[in-house]
C-alpha cells in the first residue's frame, strides 16, 4: 500500500476516525491492528518476519530484564557481606550472561537481514571472484523478496534491546506494545528509526483528541504529500533519462542530473518523513525529527548531522562508539601511542571506527558496491576534512571570512555539490559508470545544453520545469522561515482564514498538480526499497 | 579554501584509484542486478531486410521496396490511422505513437515466406517446438513464443499443422 | 469564540468542495475540438420528448444512422445512444439506463462489440463512462469496464483523472464548461467528406472465432430486458468494411438470433440493394459512412422498420413536428457548414478532419 | 580537574571549558572529540567509559564529565 495510493488514503481516514471513537485506552492496541493489516497488504506471508523479531526481542529483552533483577536482588541481599571486588565480579558475571543473550538475538535478527538482504550480493561477488580465478561455474540466484522496512524495524528493534541491555530502557512486560512499537505503521516503510524512551511517551498513551495536534499533523501531511507527488515524482522522468543512459548523457547532462537528483531525493525522502510524522500527530504520536534543513549545511559533518539524522545518531550510539572505545581499541589506541606516537595513537581508533561504521552505512542502503562505495567515499571525506580542520580555522581567522554571508552560501553550495557527486554512486548502475560520469563533468564542455532546450527533451515539459521552479522556491522559503521556529506555528498565529488559505492553496496543489494517476506511474519512495 | 580544492582533488585521485579496485566486482554485480533486462526480440527477415517490432517504419518501408497494396484504418474517434502494407507473401501492420509509425505485427499469408528460423506456413506444431522450445503460452489453437518486446505466434490448423505466422509487438 | 471557529470550518469547508467541483468542471476534456464523440452519451439528457426507436452501439452506429432522416422519411422519431468502441455490456447498460428514462418500440443494436471479451482501452471507457449520469447502471458499467489501471475513485471524481490537463486548457474549457457545444443530430456524428475506400485486406486468421462467454451473457441480457420492457430488439451489423467481419462470427449470431427470435440483419449483405457506393459514400475508406452512405442506409432500415413494425408516423404531430423541425434546421445548417469549410480548405478542418495528404 | 580541563583545553584551545554548560548541544564537541577524551580519560585516569554513559548530561560540561569519572571510579 503506497502512501500516495487511493487505499492508503482511505485506510487511513478509517483508521483516524476509529482512533478516536474507541475508548481511550485501547486505542494503542487498534494502531497495532492497523500496522499488522498495512503490512499484510505486502504479503501476508511476510509478518512472521515482524513476529520473529518481535517475539526474540521480547523473549530476549525480559531474561535481560530478569538478570538484572537477581542481581540488584543478590546486591542488595548480600550488602553486608560483599566487598567491592565481588561485586564487581558478580555484576561483570551477569554482564556476560546478558551479552549472551543480546549476542544471540542480534545474531538472529541482523542474520535474518543479512540473508534476505546480502545474499545475492554475496553470490553476484563469489561468482565474479569464481570467473576471475578462471572458473566457469557459476552460483544461482535465490530469489528472496526483500520484506518490507525490514532495514527500518529491524535496526529501530534492536536498537531498543540494546538500550535494554545497557539498562538505559526499561524493558516492556506488554508484547503487544512491543509489537506496535516494532511495527507502528507509518514509520515501518521508510522510518524515522525512532528510539523506545522517545517513542513510548506517547505511542500508548491513552490520546484524548487534539484539534490542534490535528489540525498540524494534516498540514504536516499534505506538505509531504505536496513534496512527494508535486515535486519528486514529477521531476523523477528527467532524472531516470539522464542516469539510465549514460553513453548519451554525459557533461552539463551529469550536472542536470546531480541537481534534479538531489531535488528528488529531498522531496521525496523529508516528503515521506513529513507524511509519517503529520499521521503520527494527528493520533497524538511524536516521533523523532528526522531532518533540520540538510541542503543548508555548510560541511559535510554537519550535513550529516542534518540529513536522516535518526539513522546517523543510531550508527553513532550503537556502532561507531562500541567499536571506538571497545577494550582491544583502546588497547591498540594505547600500543600505538608508545609505538607510532601520540598522534598516531589518538586518531586510529576514531578513523577505523569511522570507515567501519561508512562501510556499513553503505552496505545498509543497499547490496551492491555501489552504496558501499558511496559510504566509505562519505568516510573519506570526513576524516580528510576533519584533517584539514586546523588549516580552515587557519583560513578564517586569517582571511576573516568566517560569518560573512556569501561565504556561508559559498560554503553550502560546496556541500551542497559535494554530497550530490558522491549520490552519482547510487544513481549510476554501477561504480565505474558514476566514476566515468563524474570525470565527464569536466571533460566533456556541452553546457550549452543548459540552454538551446535539450533540457526539455528529457521526459519533462515546460510546464513541469514551472511547477518545479515554483515547488523548490516554496521548499526554499519554508526552509528559510523555519530557522524561526515551526512554520505551521507562525501559520497560526496568522489570522485564521491566512492559514486556511495556505492550507487550502496546499491542497489544490497536490490535487492539481501533483504527478499520480494514468500517464504517472506511481512510484514507490526512494527509501521504500533499503 | 585551496584547502578544500586539493581535498576535492584527493578525493578524485582516491576515487581514480579505487576504480581499479572495484571495477572487476561491480561489473558482476551489474551484470547480476541487470538479468532481468529485456533482451532482443524474435526479427522477421524478408531479403536482407530486418524487421523489428516496435521499430520505426519509414526506413523498413524503405528497404522493402513498394508495397503491393496498402490500407489505412482511422480507429474509431482517434487521430492516429493504423496502416496495412501488404508484400508478396506477408503483411505488416504498423502502429501510430504521436505522428511516427512502429512496427505492429507481420502476418504471413502464404508459405512462400519463411520466419528467421526457418519455419513457414504448412510445417508442422513439433517442428516448432523443435525450432523454438518448449517454453510457450498456448491456447486452443495456437502456439506463442515471448522475447523481449515481441512475439511469435503459431496458429495450427487442427491442432497440427501452421496455418498462420505471425510477428507481433508487445506495446505497453 | 468555539462557536465562530466552527462556523468558518464549516464555511470552509463547503467553499473547498465547491470550488472542487467547479476545477473539476473546467478540467474535464469538453470534445469540443476534436474527438466529438467523447461528447455523445450525454447528450441523449438534452432530449425532451421519447423516442420510438433507439440504437444502441458503437461507431457503426452513430456514423451511419441518420435520426434526421429517419423523421424526414418516415415520421419515426429516433435516438442514437452511441459511442466509440462501446463494449457490449457498456451498451447494455447504456439500453437499462435509456429504459429508465423511456420506452421506445425498436431498440437497435449493432454486433460488431461482440468481438470484444474483456475492457479494453481507458480513452474509450472515458469517453462512453463519463458522460453517463450517476445511476445503478453507470456504477456496473464501470466496474465492468475498468482496465488494470484504473480506478473506481476516478470515476467517482474525474478530477483525479484529469487534474494534469491544466497546462492544456483552451477557452473552449471555459465555454462549454457547463453545457457541451451541440455537434449531434440525435446523435448522429455528421460527416459530408469524401475518402474512397480501396482494397480492404481480408482479417488476419485468429486462434478463436468463438465470441467471449461474457459476450453472449451480455447479449442474453439484452433479450431478457426487451422482453421484460416488451421492446422489440432489432441486431445489426452496420456495412463498415472495416474492422473485418469475420463469416464464422456471422454464423454465430444468425444462430443465436435465431435461437431467441431476434431479427438480425447484416447490411454487408445487403450493400447494392442499399445502393451505396464506397468510392462515394465512406469518408475514411470504408470504415464510416458519411452523410450520403448515412442516409441512404437510413432510409433502406426506414423501409425495413415501417415494413416490419407498425411505427407511428409522428409529423402530423404538433410538438414533435415543432422539435424535429428544429432539429432538421440545425442539421442542414451543419450541412452546408461542411460543405463550405470542403470548398475552402479541401477538408473538414472543425469537423475533426484529418488535413488530406495526398499518400501515394 | 585540572588533568581532565587540560584534556580539554588541547582538544579545542579556544573554548571556555570551565564554565561551558553545552558542549554537546552547540556540538562544541563532536564524536570524534568524544572519543579522543575517552582514549585520554582512560589512559591519565584509568576510567574506562562505557557506550551507555555517552549522552549530552555526561559531557554537556566538564564538571559533568568529572563526576562520570569519579562514580565510574567508585564502581
Amino acid at each position: 500500500m503506497l502512501f500516495t495510493s487511493y487505499n492508503f488514503i482511505l485506510f487511513l481516514v478509517i483508521v483516524f476516525i476509529l482512533y478516536y471513537c474507541i475508548p481511550k485506552k485501547f486505542r494503542w492496541i487498534l494502531l497495532l491492528f492497523a500496522s499488522y493489516f498495512f503490512y499484510a497488504q505486502a504479503g501476508v506471508e511476510l509478518l512472521l518476519f515482524l513476529l520473529s523479531t518481535t517475539v526474540s526481542t521480547y523473549i530476549v529483552s525480559l531474561q535481560l530484564l530478569r538478570l538484572s533483577g537477581t542481581q540488584k536482588a543478590y546486591i542488595a541481599k548480600n550488602k553486608t557481606v560483599l566487598n567491592k571486588e565481588a561485586k564487581k565480579a558478580y555484576k561483570s558475571k551477569i554482564k556476560k550472561k546478558q551479552w549472551k543473550w543480546l549476542l544471540a538475538c542480534l545474531f538472529f535478527n541482523f542474520g535474518v537481514l543479512a540473508i534476505f538482504k546480502y545474499t545475492n550480493f554475496t553470490i553476484a561477488n563469489i561468482n565474479s571472484l569464481i570467473t576471475a580465478f578462471g572458473g566457469t561455474k557459476q552460483l544461482n540466484f535465490l530469489n528472496l523478496v526483500l520484506p518490507m522496512g525490514i532495514s527500518f524495524y529491524m535496526f529501530q528493534t534492536m536498537g531498543y534491546l540494546i538500550d535494554v541491555y545497557r539498562g538505559t530502557v526499561q524493558a516492556e512486560r506488554n508484547i503487544g506494545k512491543l509489537a506496535l512499537f516494532v511495527s507502528f505503521f507509518p514509520q515501518l516503510v521508510q522510518g524515522p528509526i525512532s528510539r523506545y524512551n522517545d517513542l513510548s511517551r506517547t505511542l500508548f498513551e491513552k490520546q484524548a483528541f487534539n484539534s490542534s495536534n490535528v489540525w498540524f499533523g494534516l498540514q504536516r501531511i499534505l506538505w509531504g504529500y505536496l513534496k512527494k507527488m508535486v515535486i519528486a515524482d514529477r521531476i523523477l522522468p528527467a532524472v531516470n533519462t539522464i542516469i539510465n543512459a549514460p553513453e548519451d548523457y554525459q557533461g552539463a547532462y551529469v550536472l542536470a542530473g546531480m541537481i534534479f537528483y538531489a531535488i528528488e531525493l529531498y522531496a521525496d525522502f523529508t516528503g515521506g518523513i513529513d507524511i509519517v510524522i503529520g499521521i503520527g500527530q494527528i493520533f497524538g504520536i511524536e516521533m523523532t525529527e528526522n531532518f533540520n534543513r540538510p541542503y543548508f549545511s555548510k560541511n559535510i559533518t554537519e550535513y550529516w548531522r542534518r540529513w536522516h539524522i535518526t539513522m546517523g545518531t543510531w550508527f553513532k550510539d550503537y556502532l561507531f562508539y562500541p567499536i571506538s572505545i571497545c577494550k582491544p581499541m583502546r588497547k591498540l589506541s594505547k600500543w600505538s601511542r608508545n609505538h607510532l606516537g601520540e598522534a598516531v595513537g589518538r586518531k586510529l581508533p576514531v578513523y577505523i571506527s569511522t570507515l567501519v561504521v561508512w562501510f556499513v552505512t553503505g552496505l545498509w542502503h543497499g547490496a551492491s558496491w555501489n552504496f558501499i562505495t558511496w559510504g566509505v567515499f562519505n568516510g573519506v571525506i570526513i576524516l580528510l576534512s576533519g584533517e584539514c580542520a586546523p588549516l580552515y580555522q587557519w583560513f578564517h581567522k586569517r582571511f576573516r571570512v568566517e560569518n560573512k554571508i556569501w561565504y556561508s552560501a559559498f560554503q553550502i553550495l560546496r556541500t551542497f555539490l559535494l554530497m550530490s557527486s558522491l549520490r552519482l554512486f547510487d544513481c549510476y548502475r554501477d561504480v565505474k559508470t558514476a566514476f566515468s560520469m563524474f570525470g565527464t563533468l569536466f571533460t566533456k564542455w556541452n553546457y550549452e545544453v543548459f540552454f538551446n532546450g535539450s533540457m526539455l527533451e528529457l521526459g519533462i515539459s515546460t510546464a513541469d520545469y514551472m511547477v518545479l521552479l515554483l515547488g523548490v522556491l516554496l521548499l526554499l522559503l519554508v526552509s528559510l522561515r523555519q530557522r524561526k521556529g515551526s512554520v505551521r506555528q507562525q501559520m497560526a498565529e496568522k489570522p485564521i482564514t491566512v492559514n486556511l488559505l495556505a492550507v487550502y492553496l496546499l491542497f489544490m496543489a497536490i490535487i492539481i498538480l501533483g504527478a499520480y494517476g494514468i500517464g504517472y506511474d506511481a512510484s514507490q519512495f526512494i527509501y521504500n526499497q533499503f | 579554501m585551496k584547502n578544500k580544492i586539493i581535498l576535492i582533488l584527493t578525493a578524485i585521485l582516491a576515487m581514480s584509484l579505487m576504480m581499479t579496485g572495484c571495477g572487476s566486482n561491480t561489473a558482476d554485480s551489474q551484470e547480476a542486478s541487470s538479468q532481468s533486462a529485456g533482451e532482443a526480440g524474435f526479427i522477421f527477415e524478408s531479403g536482407d531486410t530486418k524487421v523489428v517490432m516496435n521499430a520505426e517504419t519509414t526506413d523498413i518501408l524503405e528497404s522493402l521496396g513498394k508495397e503491393t497494396d496498402y490500407f489505412e484504418a482511422e480507429s474509431c474517434a482517434f487521430k492516429g490511422i493504423d496502416k496495412t502494407y501488404t508484400y508478396s507473401g506477408f503483411r505488416l501492420y504498423t502502429y501510430p505513437v504521436d505522428e511516427v509509425d512502429y512496427v505492429l505485427s507481420v502476418e504471413f499469408m502464404d508459405d512462400s515466406v519463411s520466419t528467421t528460423e526457418g519455419l513457414s506456413i504448412g510445417d508442422t506444431k513439433e517442428k516448432v517446438i523443435e525450432t523454438y522450445g518448449e517454453d510457450y503460452e498456448d491456447s486452443e489453437s495456437s502456439i506463442i513464443y515471448t522475447k523481449g518486446k515481441s512475439q511469435l505466434k503459431f496458429i495450427l490448423d487442427s491442432g497440427e499443422v501452421i496455418s498462420s505466422i505471425e510477428y507481433l509487438a508487445v506495446t505497453d | 469564540m468555539k462557536r465562530k471557529k466552527r462556523i468558518i470550518g464549516i464555511v470552509a469547508v463547503l467553499l473547498c468542495i465547491a470550488s472542487l467541483y467547479l476545477v473539476q468542471k473546467l478540467l474535464m476534456p469538453k470534445y469540443s475540438a476534436d474527438i466529438f464523440e467523447g461528447a455523445l452519451i450525454e447528450d441523449y439528457y438534452n432530449e425532451t420528448t421519447e423516442h420510438q426507436v433507439v440504437f444502441i452501439g458503437d461507431c457503426e452506429v452513430y456514423e451511419n444512422f441518420s435520426p434526421i432522416t429517419l423523421w424526414e422519411e418516415y415520421g419515426i422519431t429516433s435516438y442514437i445512444r452511441g459511442s466509440a468502441q462501446q463494449l457490449i455490456w457498456q451498451s447494455y447498460y447504456l439500453m437499462e439506463e435509456t429504459l429508465s428514462y423511456e420506452k421506445p418500440d425498436v431498440i437497435v443494436f449493432n454486433v460488431l462489440s461482440m468481438q470484444y471479451g474483456e475492457p479494453q482501452n481507458e480513452a474509450y471507457n472515458r469517453m462512453t463512462l463519463d458522460g453517463m449520469k450517476w445511476s445503478g447502471s453507470k456504477i456496473k458499467s464501470i466496474f465492468d469496464s475498468m482496465t488494470e489501471e484504473e480506478s473506481f475513485v476516478e470515476y467517482l471524481f474525474p478530477l483525479f483523472r484529469y487534474h494534469s490537463r491544466w497546462s492544456e486548457l483552451t477557452a473552449d474549457d471555459v465555454t462549454y464548461m457547463f453545457s457541451k457545444k451541440r455537434m449531434f443530430h440525435s446523435g448522429y456524428l455528421m460527416r459530408v467528406d469524401k475518402k474512397a475506400a480501396g482494397s480492404v485486406p481480408e482479417g488476419k486468421i485468429l486462434d478463436n472465432y468463438q465470441f467471449d462467454d461474457s459476450c453472449y451473457e451480455y447479449l442474453d441480457k439484452m433479450v431478457a430486458l426487451c422482453e421484460e420492457q416488451d421492446v422489440q430488439l432489432v441486431f445489426i451489423k452496420a456495412p463498415s468494411l472495416y474492422p473485418y467481419w469475420y463469416d464464422e462470427w456471422e454464423a454465430q449470431i444468425e444462430s443465436y438470433a435465431k435461437e431467441k427470435g431476434v431479427p438480425y440483419v447484416n447490411y454487408l449483405e445487403e450493400i447494392e440493394e442499399i445502393g451505396l457506393d464506397f468510392s462515394q459514400d465512406t469518408y475514411d475508406g470504408g470504415l464510416h459512412l458519411n452523410l450520403s452512405g448515412a442516409e441512404k442506409l437510413t432510409r433502406y432500415f426506414g423501409n425495413w422498420l415501417k415494413e416490419n413494425y407498425d411505427l407511428t408516423d409522428y409529423r402530423e404531430n404538433e410538438e414533435l413536428a415543432k422539435i424535429w423541425s428544429e432539429k432538421k434546421d440545425f442539421y442542414d445548417e451543419m450541412k452546408e457548414d461542411q460543405y463550405r469549410e470542403l470548398d475552402e480548405f479541401g477538408y473538414l478542418k472543425s469537423y475533426g478532419a484529418r488535413e488530406v495528404t495526398n499518400e501515394d | 580537574m585540572e588533568t581532565l580541563l587540560e584534556i580539554l583545553e588541547e582538544l579545542h584551545a579556544d573554548v571556555d571549558f570551565k564554565n561551558c554548560e553545552t558542549l554537546i548541544d552547540s556540538a562544541i564537541l563532536d564524536s570524534f572529540d568524544i572519543v579522543t577524551l575517552i582514549a585520554e580519560i582512560d589512559n591519565v585516569f584509568d576510567v574506562a567509559i562505557p557506550a551507555e554513559e555517552i549522552i549530552p548530561e555526561n559531557f554537556n560540561s566538564a564538571k559533568a564529565l568529572y563526576a562520570l569519572i569519579q562514580r565510574l571510579d567508585e564502581e
